[in-house]
């Protein structure tokens, strides 16, 4: 009997299992990412983290939809200064934690990059992608010739791997990734832009008005836009978007994804959603005579 | 969102108000909701009556607390929940410490026979001390208008606390924190009711956590010895932006 | 007591209620129209025609995924010259019928649209926004000028109001809002792009790979949409998108929408669905103290 | 979509096989699933056993249904359902009258005393004959090579059919109309299973539709007294593309 095994490779990253907890998503404070860690996880990416810090939106910044979520955080962080020690915290169990940054140009996005360095930060993330904060994220996220800037920029500036997140929010996601190329990985997908109005209020329900959607009810749009740039470029890419069980992480890995990473799914299942879809792959993969998860990426993709 | 229109509304200090309003669900002592003031916020908010009435007492305490205590009855309150670990339920001789509104959350747990200690800066702060049997209550005030003088360590000290067969608290860190001190070497039973910076209630912005745990869904009740393995409770916590600080 | 009236305007259509059928489900037969019609509907929208014959995709063309749909049909239609006779039929019980029609140019548009009426229909949708189809649908609505060029050559060309369809698949639906500007109405929106893969036959469910998003999925992402062109241009707006109960025929209107599509639903609550949502929208205006629907529309819509 | 192994194949006439497959459902006689040939295409397709062991019976016709009938049991299939209408339950006396692989849709409803009559164009085409009592069940082919010679008119004629409880029948809309036209001033109970193009299967697409009727919800069985009001029925249908032609 072959041994299953989960382990997978993004850049130079190895992963315990292909199951990434996703960015902004309990994942502000160290000793939450360290207890996630501890209870499964291969890897945590953090909240974004921007040069100063911002309070964020006045709640409510959630609203539930069913399984589903709209949110509008607001891309609250304390500034990078503030954030070396919740790395540290989180480090400590010696799994890869994931710094993501946000911020407006190539510089702000590479300076941030280098401190997430020096706090032992595993690879980092840049995302590209918040739809609802102006002049930062999906703004930023949608112009090709800044994407290919801000990358550029901060590839030249770090050595651990870079892992470029997009947006859904645009007319062509090929593009914007094919501008992202010099990134080791794409990750596909963030939320999509909508709206919450509460009738009895006759109020958007968040503060902001806009926010993002996740979970479930965006998973074949991520699985579209992995499958759409996993076909056009060949890129690494991290799959995102409404994964909540195996059979979400095996669409994804199917549709060219290399790992994946999961978000809202903790609200309903807890943090026991990474070991419980670990046993589920596993059984996947003997009762589908997968032997390793390397012959299924993009194997859902018809050229 | 749930919707409910304000039935009542009851004066019950200079700075605090009770609303009720009719809502058909089953909410456990220590529960929370998520009260929203459309155009104005959302606050995490007890509920202090738990019949088929229910209501919020709430201290009038920044933007979105004014915005709901100047509610008037026939207005639309929204909310969301109820959230979080209640109280377990326990028999026997119970006391309940609280301070300061944190006496909103413990007020379902008044019952004949139970005990009080309540902790205030000034005298028109301390609540509910009339719902207790005659006898059964004392109070303290920082500044001496009522009661015993000090904080809620003076009150301790007068209390048998070994005689009780589980204590609840509910009120600012830094009583519990003493409260905690206080008891931890003492073979007592004791829950309590922690607060923190909650911005969604439902486990996935990581505002409320300490140590790991999330305040909204393993919380905000927790044993005495859950809280033996938190670092940061008393010590250090997170702001409204994520910030570590120190807490006060 | 006050006469709860659902008297619905759009353009210069009248219609009983706001609630009209989405193009593409149960609207290729023209008696199926009819009967949608006596059993509630205020309007239908007749599925998209083209100028030829065209046999759309090789069945799977959809994908169920709880309440949600993703399909592909891809624009089979009879062409443009055997579609009178449907009309005539579905037309007899005297509600209107509005034609939708999709082509690749401002000509093929405007001769579609003049058919159209011939035909006796009573209102033009400009489908500008099909996902699934190349060369026609999203991609002729994803490009401004074009979407100008086709609705200035049908409004020359017709004297039935022009409705433009479009597609949420963009990363500015307002700049494409403000295009099609010269529509007596815009209705959005048309289904999110989005991809289905079976991992025990490791493909894509749908023969085209790609197909549209349809459901409660999409409701926010249509708000949003909705809400967004509201705000900035202040058109007439026909809302579509994942509506199942009057809940989500109130919050679109609250978004700015006077009338409202629904398609995807009927797969679960039947044709009965109209006259359910009509009688829980008079219900709602009682309990809500809403005398005219007018009193809602745009009315959570923060400026 | 479900998926299935194939257990067994079974060739039951020149370019009729059935696939037996494992499928802890209920369906009922009459009811269909849409069956997936990835790649290739996905079809109506009755089940002509409904126990625990299911199967269909296929008949060899074009792309899909080729694709499907080769292949082999340890191989996958795929489908979507159970959907449709299924014919009424019913007790008494049945006659159960098929046209070519409009039998594979009556099969589960052959039990001990149901009568048949079944109608092909050749001999190789009359399916499930044998499952038949022995003088319950006649033929017709329409070129004389078993049974009666002609279409299914000639053997309806043979047929005390009031003396039926219940007819189900099954085939080529030519057929159907024909039966229908034969019965439609008796006093028999009939219901008919019509076949009309299908590329949902669950009722949005609308390429199935009769008179404002969906085939794939409301149908596939209907009485004879809906039939009574469909004035397609027998006379027009819509093609793949859309397009009205005159039922051949
Ligand atoms: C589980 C729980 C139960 C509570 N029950 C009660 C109760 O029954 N009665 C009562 O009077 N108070 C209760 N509180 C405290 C109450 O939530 C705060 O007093 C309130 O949030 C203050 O908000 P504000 O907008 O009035 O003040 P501001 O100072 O104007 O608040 C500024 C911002 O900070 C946020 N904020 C401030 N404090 C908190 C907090 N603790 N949690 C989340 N956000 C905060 C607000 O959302 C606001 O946007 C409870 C708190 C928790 C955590
Ligand atoms: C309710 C129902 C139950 C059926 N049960 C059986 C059965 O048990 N056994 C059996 O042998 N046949 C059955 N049929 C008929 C069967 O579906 C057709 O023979 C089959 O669709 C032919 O497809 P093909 O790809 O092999 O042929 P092709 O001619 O290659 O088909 C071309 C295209 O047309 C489509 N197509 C052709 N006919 C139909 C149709 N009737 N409905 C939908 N799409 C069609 C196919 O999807 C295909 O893409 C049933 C049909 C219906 C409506
Ligand atoms: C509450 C919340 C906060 C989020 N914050 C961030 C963030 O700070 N940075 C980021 O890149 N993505 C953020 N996201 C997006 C998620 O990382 C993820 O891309 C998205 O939620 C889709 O995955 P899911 O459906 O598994 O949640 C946030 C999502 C949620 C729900
Ligand atoms: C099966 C199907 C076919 C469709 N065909 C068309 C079409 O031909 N033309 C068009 O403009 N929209 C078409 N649509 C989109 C719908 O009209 C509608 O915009 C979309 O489904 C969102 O609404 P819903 O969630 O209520 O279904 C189709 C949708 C479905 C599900
Ligand atoms: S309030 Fe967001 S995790 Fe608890
Ligand atoms: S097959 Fe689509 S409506 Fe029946």
């Amino acid at each position: 009997m072959p041994e299953y095994s989960l382990i997978s490779r993004i850049g130079s990253l190895k992963l315990e299992s292909p199951l990434i907890l996703a960015s902004g998503i309990l994942d502000e404070n160290g000793y939450t990412m360290k207890r996630i860690l501890e209870e499964g996880a291969a890897a945590v990416v953090t909240k974004s983290i921007g040069s100063v810090e911002r309070p964020g939106f006045t709640p409510p910044v959630v609203a539930e939809m069913d399984d589903d979520l709209l949110n509008a955080i607001g891309l609250s962080n304390p500034g990078i200064d503030h954030f070396g020690g919740e790395i540290f915290i989180a480090r400590s169990i010696g799994k890869p934690v994931i710094g993501s940054i946000f911020g407006a140009t190539a510089e702000e996005f590479s300076s941030l990059a280098s401190k997430m360095q020096s706090y032992g930060a595993d690879a980092v993330e840049l995302n590209l992608s918040c739809p609802h904060v102006k002049g930062v994220g999906s703004e930023v996220g949608s112009d090709p010739a800044l994407v290919e800037e801000i990358v550029g920029e901060v590839k030249s500036k770090v050595s651990i791997p870079v892992f470029a997140k997009l947006t859904p929010n645009v007319t062509d996601v090929v593009a914007i990734a094919k501008a992202a190329s010099r990134a080791d990985a794409l990750v596909l997908i963030n939320t999509v832009r909508a709206i919450h109005i509460d009738i009895y209020a006759r109020k958007p329900t968040l503060s902001n008005a806009y926010g993002g959607l996740s979970g479930p009810a965006i998973k074949p749009i991520g699985v579209r836009a992995v499958y759409d740039v996993y076909k056009e470029t060949g890129k690494e890419i991290i799959g995102c978007g409404g994964i909540s069980g195996f059979e979400d992480v095996m669409e994804y890995m199917m549709a060219g994804a290399r790992a994946v990473e999961i978000g809202t799914a903790l609200k309903t299942s807890g943090r026991s959603i990474f070991d419980r879809i670990k046993k589920d792959i596993i059984s996947f993969m003997k009762s589908e005579r997968i032997e390793s998860l390397e012959e299924i990426i993009g194997a859902g993709v018809s050229r | 969102m749930i919707h409910a229109d304000i039935i009542r509304k009851e004066k019950i200090s200079p700075t605090v108000f009770t609303l009720y309003f009719h809502w058909n669900a089953t909410v456990l002592p220590g529960q929370f909701v998520m009260v929203w003031a459309p155009g104005t916020g959302e606050i995490p908010m007890s509920l202090s009556h738990l019949g088929k009435e229910k209501a919020f007492t709430i201290k009038n305490y920044g933007q979105t607390s004014d915005k709901l205590i100047n509610l008037e009855p026939g207005e639309r309150i929204f909310f969301r929940g109820p959230y979080g670990r209640p109280f377990s339920a326990s028999k026997g001789k119970t006391l309940l410490i609280g301070g300061g509104s944190g006496m909103a959350s413990l007020h379902p747990l008044i019952k004949i026979g139970s005990s009080g200690l309540i902790a205030a800066r000034t005298k028109d702060e301390l609540l509910f001390m009339d719902e207790f049997e005659a006898g059964k209550v004392i109070a303290t005030t920082d500044d001496g208008s009522f009661g015993i003088k000090g904080n809620v360590l003076a009150g301790l000290k007068q209390l048998d606390l070994e005689s009780f067969d589980m204590i609840y608290a509910c009120g600012p860190e830094i009583m519990l924190y003493s409260v905690y001190n206080h008891l931890k070497d003492m073979k007592v039973d004791a829950e309590l009711s922690l607060e923190r910076m909650m911005k969604c209630g439902i486990g996935v912005c990581d505002s409320c956590s300490i140590n790991g745990f999330q305040l909204c869904m393993d919380g905000p009740t927790f044993t005495m010895d859950q809280l033996r393995y938190m670092n940061e409770f008393g010590s250090e916590k997170l702001t409204f932006s994520g910030k570590r600080v120190k807490v006060p």
